[in-house]
């Protein structure tokens, strides 16, 4: 056996730079095309999410004045620019499932999946190259209903991102129709196209592993990838399932969640939970092991625990499954399953703190480069601790009974979804920008897009953990209506202009994004000197990635040997005493 | 135990589940099947349990002997799908046509039962949304022989069988597929895992139709 | 390479088998015996049934453990939800 | 401004505003040490010229440390806060002295119905008024509440209490405040366009005008 380097039969692809445009950037099977598509695509929703918050932001922080420009807006959402609360519930909804369905999930499993899974594993592309065309091909006509239902009569659905029945199962109790139905029919849509991405992911991770690239030698942000890739795979149905039943009391007069007929409303909540918590690690884990690649190039030190790095993940992964009834504590749920609910939520926190605690092992006596991408991951650690730290508040349902429901909650959301995910998504785009596009990023506009944006985020972000301790409640169109909020309304003007500043520090990353695909300086094969195998080819690969396949002589993570001189030893480095890898030789 | 035969030119890889992609990729798809299932099943069950009332007896509103009949259909696919497996595996190009052919044909079949199932309880006033107010059933269940009110039950009856055919109809259209390939002699016994793939999809809807089946007409 | 003749497992048997066990559980469910143990027998039937499906006609019976995993990994969590949800009735 | 918790007025908030201390006492153990240990590495460790990092795979004795008492930790937290929910929560945990009230939500009011007289619910003398609650001091008071439409959630901060409305389930809560005066009841789910404007009051009044406030109204109801 072992003769690494055999030549991929797979060289199918080797004609390709004869495609036709179309072939080659729109309906291209090419994994990295595919990627590319899909950060275009979630980027623009990101973007149109902001977009809502900063409308949502000034309804809240200046509740009687009119929006600048919002008499653009038609009279049905924000007659002369005072939003109407209808259109308010609308845009939460919206903000919500933008963020995170349309933009975080892509962003993190559409492209970095795709992107990364087989140029980190030497794979030449994913197991089924069509399957994964269709899937991103699939996620767009999901967008553009989801877009259309703005534009329908009665408006965008309104009954909250987590939509709980009967509020979203009869039209009577909101006014909105189409809106609903279009909402869920593109959620609908867009778990197929989830589904078959995630099908992909996990056969090309079990099945097309370049030889001596063993389970323990896979990045963390593969691993990562893995695991989520399960979760949306099992996860993902479940919310299919709920939406088509919830779609039906819509449209053909079905009671499964009408309680006059005999329907469970808490049916849909344990529904969606079931998906939803697993749903919310499958935003924070790739971000996880993202982190984990760019804290260990930055630190130039082997991740410190690789084999519990891996342990948590599973672990997070399999406990994520056990604890959805945490939101619903309050719901009238039977009070003994709450107390279980809360005991497993508890024990996430575990294998958490052993992801939090290993990354600053990492770090520990490195040699820290504070290169763009590595800022974004300690500010990820950071974040993320303040968000997991304030979900345990959450946990214990007794406190959550004060909390439940209340800006403490919107500031866990943020703190985990952008102080966490998002923060390591720009960590991770900064980071493999060179290869995808063959350019470096402007690192100055990078380093004050990354200051600007830590500063007003934290400014906008952490004191709702205080109004939410106040008990303003969330969802919640005019604070001023409660004589116990109005105290708080300086704070709510307060966060509302740090979130306008933080909107406007977003534009430093969008100039960077833009300007670097044309102008930006030519980047080298391998410009972090890191060690995974999508360093081993030219910036940006071409299709098939290697001619060769790969071989893989060691771990991910040899930064700083002392075989070596240079501080950081690749996968693919072929020492004297290294032996070629030992691999099955099977058809594929 | 790797399939025996080759199906693609050998590359090393690291062994993984040591079985073809395609393969492997059916069974991972199965697997958001069953949760997918899980969604319809374990609501059927829940709101069974919730409410106990809503329910007829299996035999009152449904025709049983006409879905024990189906039942039966869907097994008989089964058996001709295996056995097109196997007659490909032993590079038999006419009894993997026919086989194939009869599963469709089969296949097909067990859909316009359903069909014709539909059509006569909703021709009795047994709809989604419960009784059609003034049908035969409605009658009776305002003479107090059947539960007053269904809606909950055909709720889910029709959800759950009507995801279930749209499994099966869409798996006669992919085996149509394969059996146009057959017929051009696209499988052999060295790479037949069109046959194979469709074939652990297809056994799988008839798993669930068992269960099913079990569940919604007999118990 | 090892193009082996394979001796084929006993279809024909098994589809008697489901065949017979449809019988069976269409005589117990008509059987007037108390409603508990008739659903704790036809849930035994069928599952039965589903269990000849996916190790005969599936061949898990003959996959390596590696490729059974995956068949049964998600069956747990298709237990969980109908379990935990199942509580609020019973307790 | 509320930097801090609101006034407490019932007896379950002072014991779950103890719980919040304990929680952010220990949580704040865990944020200074990790954030102080980043800031600290990051300035400490910043890359010199010629210099590797040490090379470590990592630390057994160290992991086991760092998981255990985080592990323990949240153990207790859970322990502790799942007493006090039982007492507030249980199924069985109203005190059977508990004065009891009807309640309906829907969208997007509350109707608040009274006793009256004779002490029992459900009969002629029983009077109803929208969005405003009067309670007794120092005495627990039973609401069952129903929703008519969609979900609700009565959510009165003062006194720390929440709780959701389905509809068709229908929830019984209870609680005692411990303090006269006017507090606010919010809805605290969402539940349509005119959610945020869901509002009312509850009055805690000293036991003896709660006696005479309950006899004039049931006279105005009766002669109705
Ligand atoms: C990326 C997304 C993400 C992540 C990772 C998490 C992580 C966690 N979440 Fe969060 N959560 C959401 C996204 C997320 N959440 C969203 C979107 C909602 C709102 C949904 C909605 O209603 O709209 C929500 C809501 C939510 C609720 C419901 C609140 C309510 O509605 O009343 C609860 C309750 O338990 C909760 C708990 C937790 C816990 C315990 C964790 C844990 O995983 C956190 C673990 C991490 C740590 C604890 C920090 C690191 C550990 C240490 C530094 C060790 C030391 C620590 C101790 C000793 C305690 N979350
Ligand atoms: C990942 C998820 C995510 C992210 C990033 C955000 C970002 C923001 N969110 Fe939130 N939010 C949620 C998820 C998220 N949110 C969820 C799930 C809810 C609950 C919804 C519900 O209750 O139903 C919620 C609810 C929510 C509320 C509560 C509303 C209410 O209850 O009434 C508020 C209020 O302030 C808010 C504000 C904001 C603000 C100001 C931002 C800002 O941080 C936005 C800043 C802007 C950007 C991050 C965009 C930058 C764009 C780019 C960088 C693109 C570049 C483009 C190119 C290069 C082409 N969000
Ligand atoms: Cu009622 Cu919100
Ligand atoms: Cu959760």
């Amino acid at each position: 056996m072992a003769t690494s380097a055999v030549p991929l039969e797979q060289a199918v692809h080797s004609e390709a730079h004869e495609l036709p445009f179309i072939r080659k950037y729109i309906f291209s099977t090419d994994h990295k095309i595919i990627g590319i598509q899909f950060l275009l695509f979630s980027l623009l929703f990101l973007l149109l999410g902001g977009m809502l918050a900063g409308m949502m932001r000034w309804q809240l922080g200046f509740p009687d004045a009119p929006m600048p420009v919002g008499t653009i807006l038609p009279e049905t959402m924000a007659p002369d620019g005072i939003l109407l609360p209808e259109f308010y519930n609308s845009l939460v909804t919206m903000h919500g499932t933008f963020m995170v369905f349309f933009a975080i999930m892509p962003l993190l499993v559409g492209v970095f999946g795709n992107y990364l899974i087989p140029l980190k594993i030497g794979a030449p592309d994913m197991a089924f190259p069509r399957l994964n065309m269709a899937s991103f091909w699939i996620a767009v006509p999901a967008g553009i209903l989801m877009l259309a239902g703005f534009f329908v009569e009665g408006g965008h659905a309104a009954a909250g991102w987590t939509a709980y029945a009967p509020l979203s199962a009869d039209p009577e109790w909101t006014g909105v129709s189409t809106g609903q139905q279009l909402w869920l029919l593109s959620l609908a849509i867009l778990g197929l196209s989830s589904i078959l991405g995630a099908t992909n992911y996990i056969s090309t991770i079990v099945n097309l592993r370049a030889p001596g690239m063993t389970w323990f030698r896979l990045p963390l942000s593969i691993w990562a990838l893995f695991i989520t890739a399960i979760l949306v795979l099992l996860a993902i149905p479940i919310l299919s399932g709920a939406a088509i039943m919830l779609f039906f009391d819509q449209t053909i007069g079905t009671h499964f969640f009408d309680p006059t007929d005999g329907g469970q409303p808490l049916l849909w909540q344990h529904l969606f939970w079931y998906f939803g918590h697993p749903e919310v690690y499958i935003l924070i884990l790739p971000a996880m092991g993202v982190v984990s690649d760019i804290i260990a190039n930055g630190s130039r030190k082997p991740v410190f625990g690789y084999h519990s790095m891996v342990y948590a993940l599973i672990a997070i992964g399999f406990l994520g499954w056990i604890v959805w009834g945490h939101h619903m504590f309050q719901s009238g749920m039977n009070p003994t399953l709450g107390t279980a609910f809360m005991i497993s939520t508890m024990l996430i926190a575990v294998p958490s703190a052993i992801k939090v605690f290993n990354w600053m092992g990492t770090m520990w006596r490195g040699n820290i480069r504070l290169h763009v991408p590595m800022l974004h991951s300690v500010a990820f650690v950071a974040m993320f601790v303040i968000g997991g730290l304030s979900g345990v508040f959450m946990a214990s349902n007794t406190f959550d009974i004060y909390i439940h429901d209340t800006y403490f909650i919107v500031a866990h959301i943020h703190y985990v979804l952008f102080g966490g995910s998002l923060f390591a998504i720009f960590g991770a785009i900064t980071f493999w920008y060179p290869k995808m596009f063959g350019r470096m990023m402007n690192s100055l506009l990078g380093k004050i897009h990354f200051w600007l944006t830590f500063v007003f985020f934290n400014l906008a972000f952490f004191p709702m953990h205080s109004i939410g301790l106040g008990g303003h409640m969330r969802r919640l169109y005019d604070p001023s209506q409660y004589q116990f909020l109005q105290p708080m309304q300086p704070i709510n003007k307060f966060i509302s202009i740090s979130v306008f500043l933080l909107l406007a520090s977003q534009i430093f990353f969008v100039i960077n994004f833009i300007m670097s695909w044309f102008n930006g300086r030519k980047a080298p094969e391998n410009p972090w000197e890191d060690n995974g195998l999508e360093w081993s080819t030219p910036s940006p690969p071409p299709h098939g990635n290697w001619d060769k396949s790969p071989a893989v002589y060691r771990g991910p993570y040899e930064f700083s040997s002392p075989l070596v001189e240079e501080d950081f030893l690749p996968q693919y480095r072929k020492l004297e005493t290294d032996e070629e890898p030992v691999a099955a030789t099977r058809e594929t | 135990m790797a399939h025996p035969a080759v199906m693609r030119p050998p590359v090393q890889r690291e062994i993984g589940a040591d079985v073809y992609n395609e393969k492997l990729g059916m069974w991972v798809f199965l697997g958001s099947e069953v949760m997918f299932f899980t969604a319809l099943i374990g609501s059927y069950i829940i709101l069974r349990v919730g409410a106990p009332e809503a329910w007829a007896d299996p035999n009152e509103i449904l025709a049983v002997p006409i879905t024990a009949v189906n039942t039966f259909l869907l097994i008989c696919s089964s058996v001709t799908m295996v056995k097109a497996f196997a007659s490909v595996q032993e590079d038999n190009q006419e009894a993997l046509k026919w086989w194939l052919v009869a599963t469709v044909i089969i296949g097909a079949a067990f859909v316009g039962v359903q069909m014709y199932e539909y059509s006569q309880l909703v021709h009795e006033g047994f709809v989604p949304s419960g009784y059609v107010p003034g049908s035969e059933l409605a009658e009776r269940a305002a003479h107090g022989e059947l539960p007053a009110s269904v809606g909950i039950y055909g709720s889910s009856f029709y959800t759950m069988t009507g995801f279930h055919g749209f499994h099966v109809s869409a798996g006669v259209i992919c085996l149509s597929f394969v059996t146009w390939k057959a017929f051009r002699g696209k499988y052999s016994a060295a790479d037949h895992r069109g046959v194979e793939v469709i074939g652990l999809y297809w056994h799988f809807v008839d798993l669930v139709w068992i269960i099913l089946f079990t569940i919604v007409y007999l118990i | 390479m090892e193009v082996t003749q394979q001796k084929h497992p006993n279809y024909v048997g098994v589809w008697v088998g489901l065949a017979v066990l449809t019988l069976l559980e269409l005589g117990v469910a008509f059987l007037g015996w108390s409603k508990l143990v008739i659903i704790l027998l036809l849930v035994g039937l069928a599952l039965w049934k589903a269990l000849l499906v996916a190790l005969y006609y599936m061949h898990l019976r003959f996959e390596g453990n590696r490729m059974r995993i995956f068949a049964i990994a998600p069956l747990p969590l298709a237990v969980i939800i109908v379990i935990a949800v199942l509580t609020e009735f019973v307790w | 401004m509320s930097w801090i918790l609101p006034p407490s007025a019932s007896t379950f908030a002072a014991q779950i505003d103890f719980i919040y201390y304990v929680i952010l006492v220990i949580t704040g153990i865990a944020f200074v040490v990790v954030e102080a240990g980043l800031i600290w590495f990051v300035i400490k460790y910043r890359a010199r010229p010629g210099r590797k990092a040490y090379y470590t795979h990592g630390n057994i004795t160290a992991e086991i440390v760092w998981t255990t008492i985080p592990a323990v930790t949240v153990v207790m937290i859970g322990l502790m806060s799942g007493g006090l929910w039982n007492e507030i929560k249980g199924r069985d945990s109203v005190p059977p002295d508990a004065i009891p009230f009807g309640v309906k939500a829907e969208q997007f009011e509350w109707t608040f119905t009274y006793r009256g007289l004779d002490g029992e619910l459900g009969t002629a003398d029983d009077f109803s008024l929208r969005n405003q609650l009067h309670i007794p001091v120092n005495q627990p008071v039973a609401l069952s509440i129903t929703s008519e439409d969609v979900i609700h959630a009565f959510f009165v901060p003062a006194f720390r209490v929440k709780q959701d409305i389905v509809p068709g389930l229908g929830a019984t809560i209870w609680f005692e405040a411990t303090e006269t005066g006017d507090f606010e009841i919010a809805c605290a789910e969402l539940c349509g366009l005119g959610h945020y404007r869901m509002r009312a009051m509850v009055t805690v009044h000293s036991a003896e005008d709660y006696q005479q406030w309950v006899t004039s109204q049931t006279t105005v109801a009766l002669a109705e």
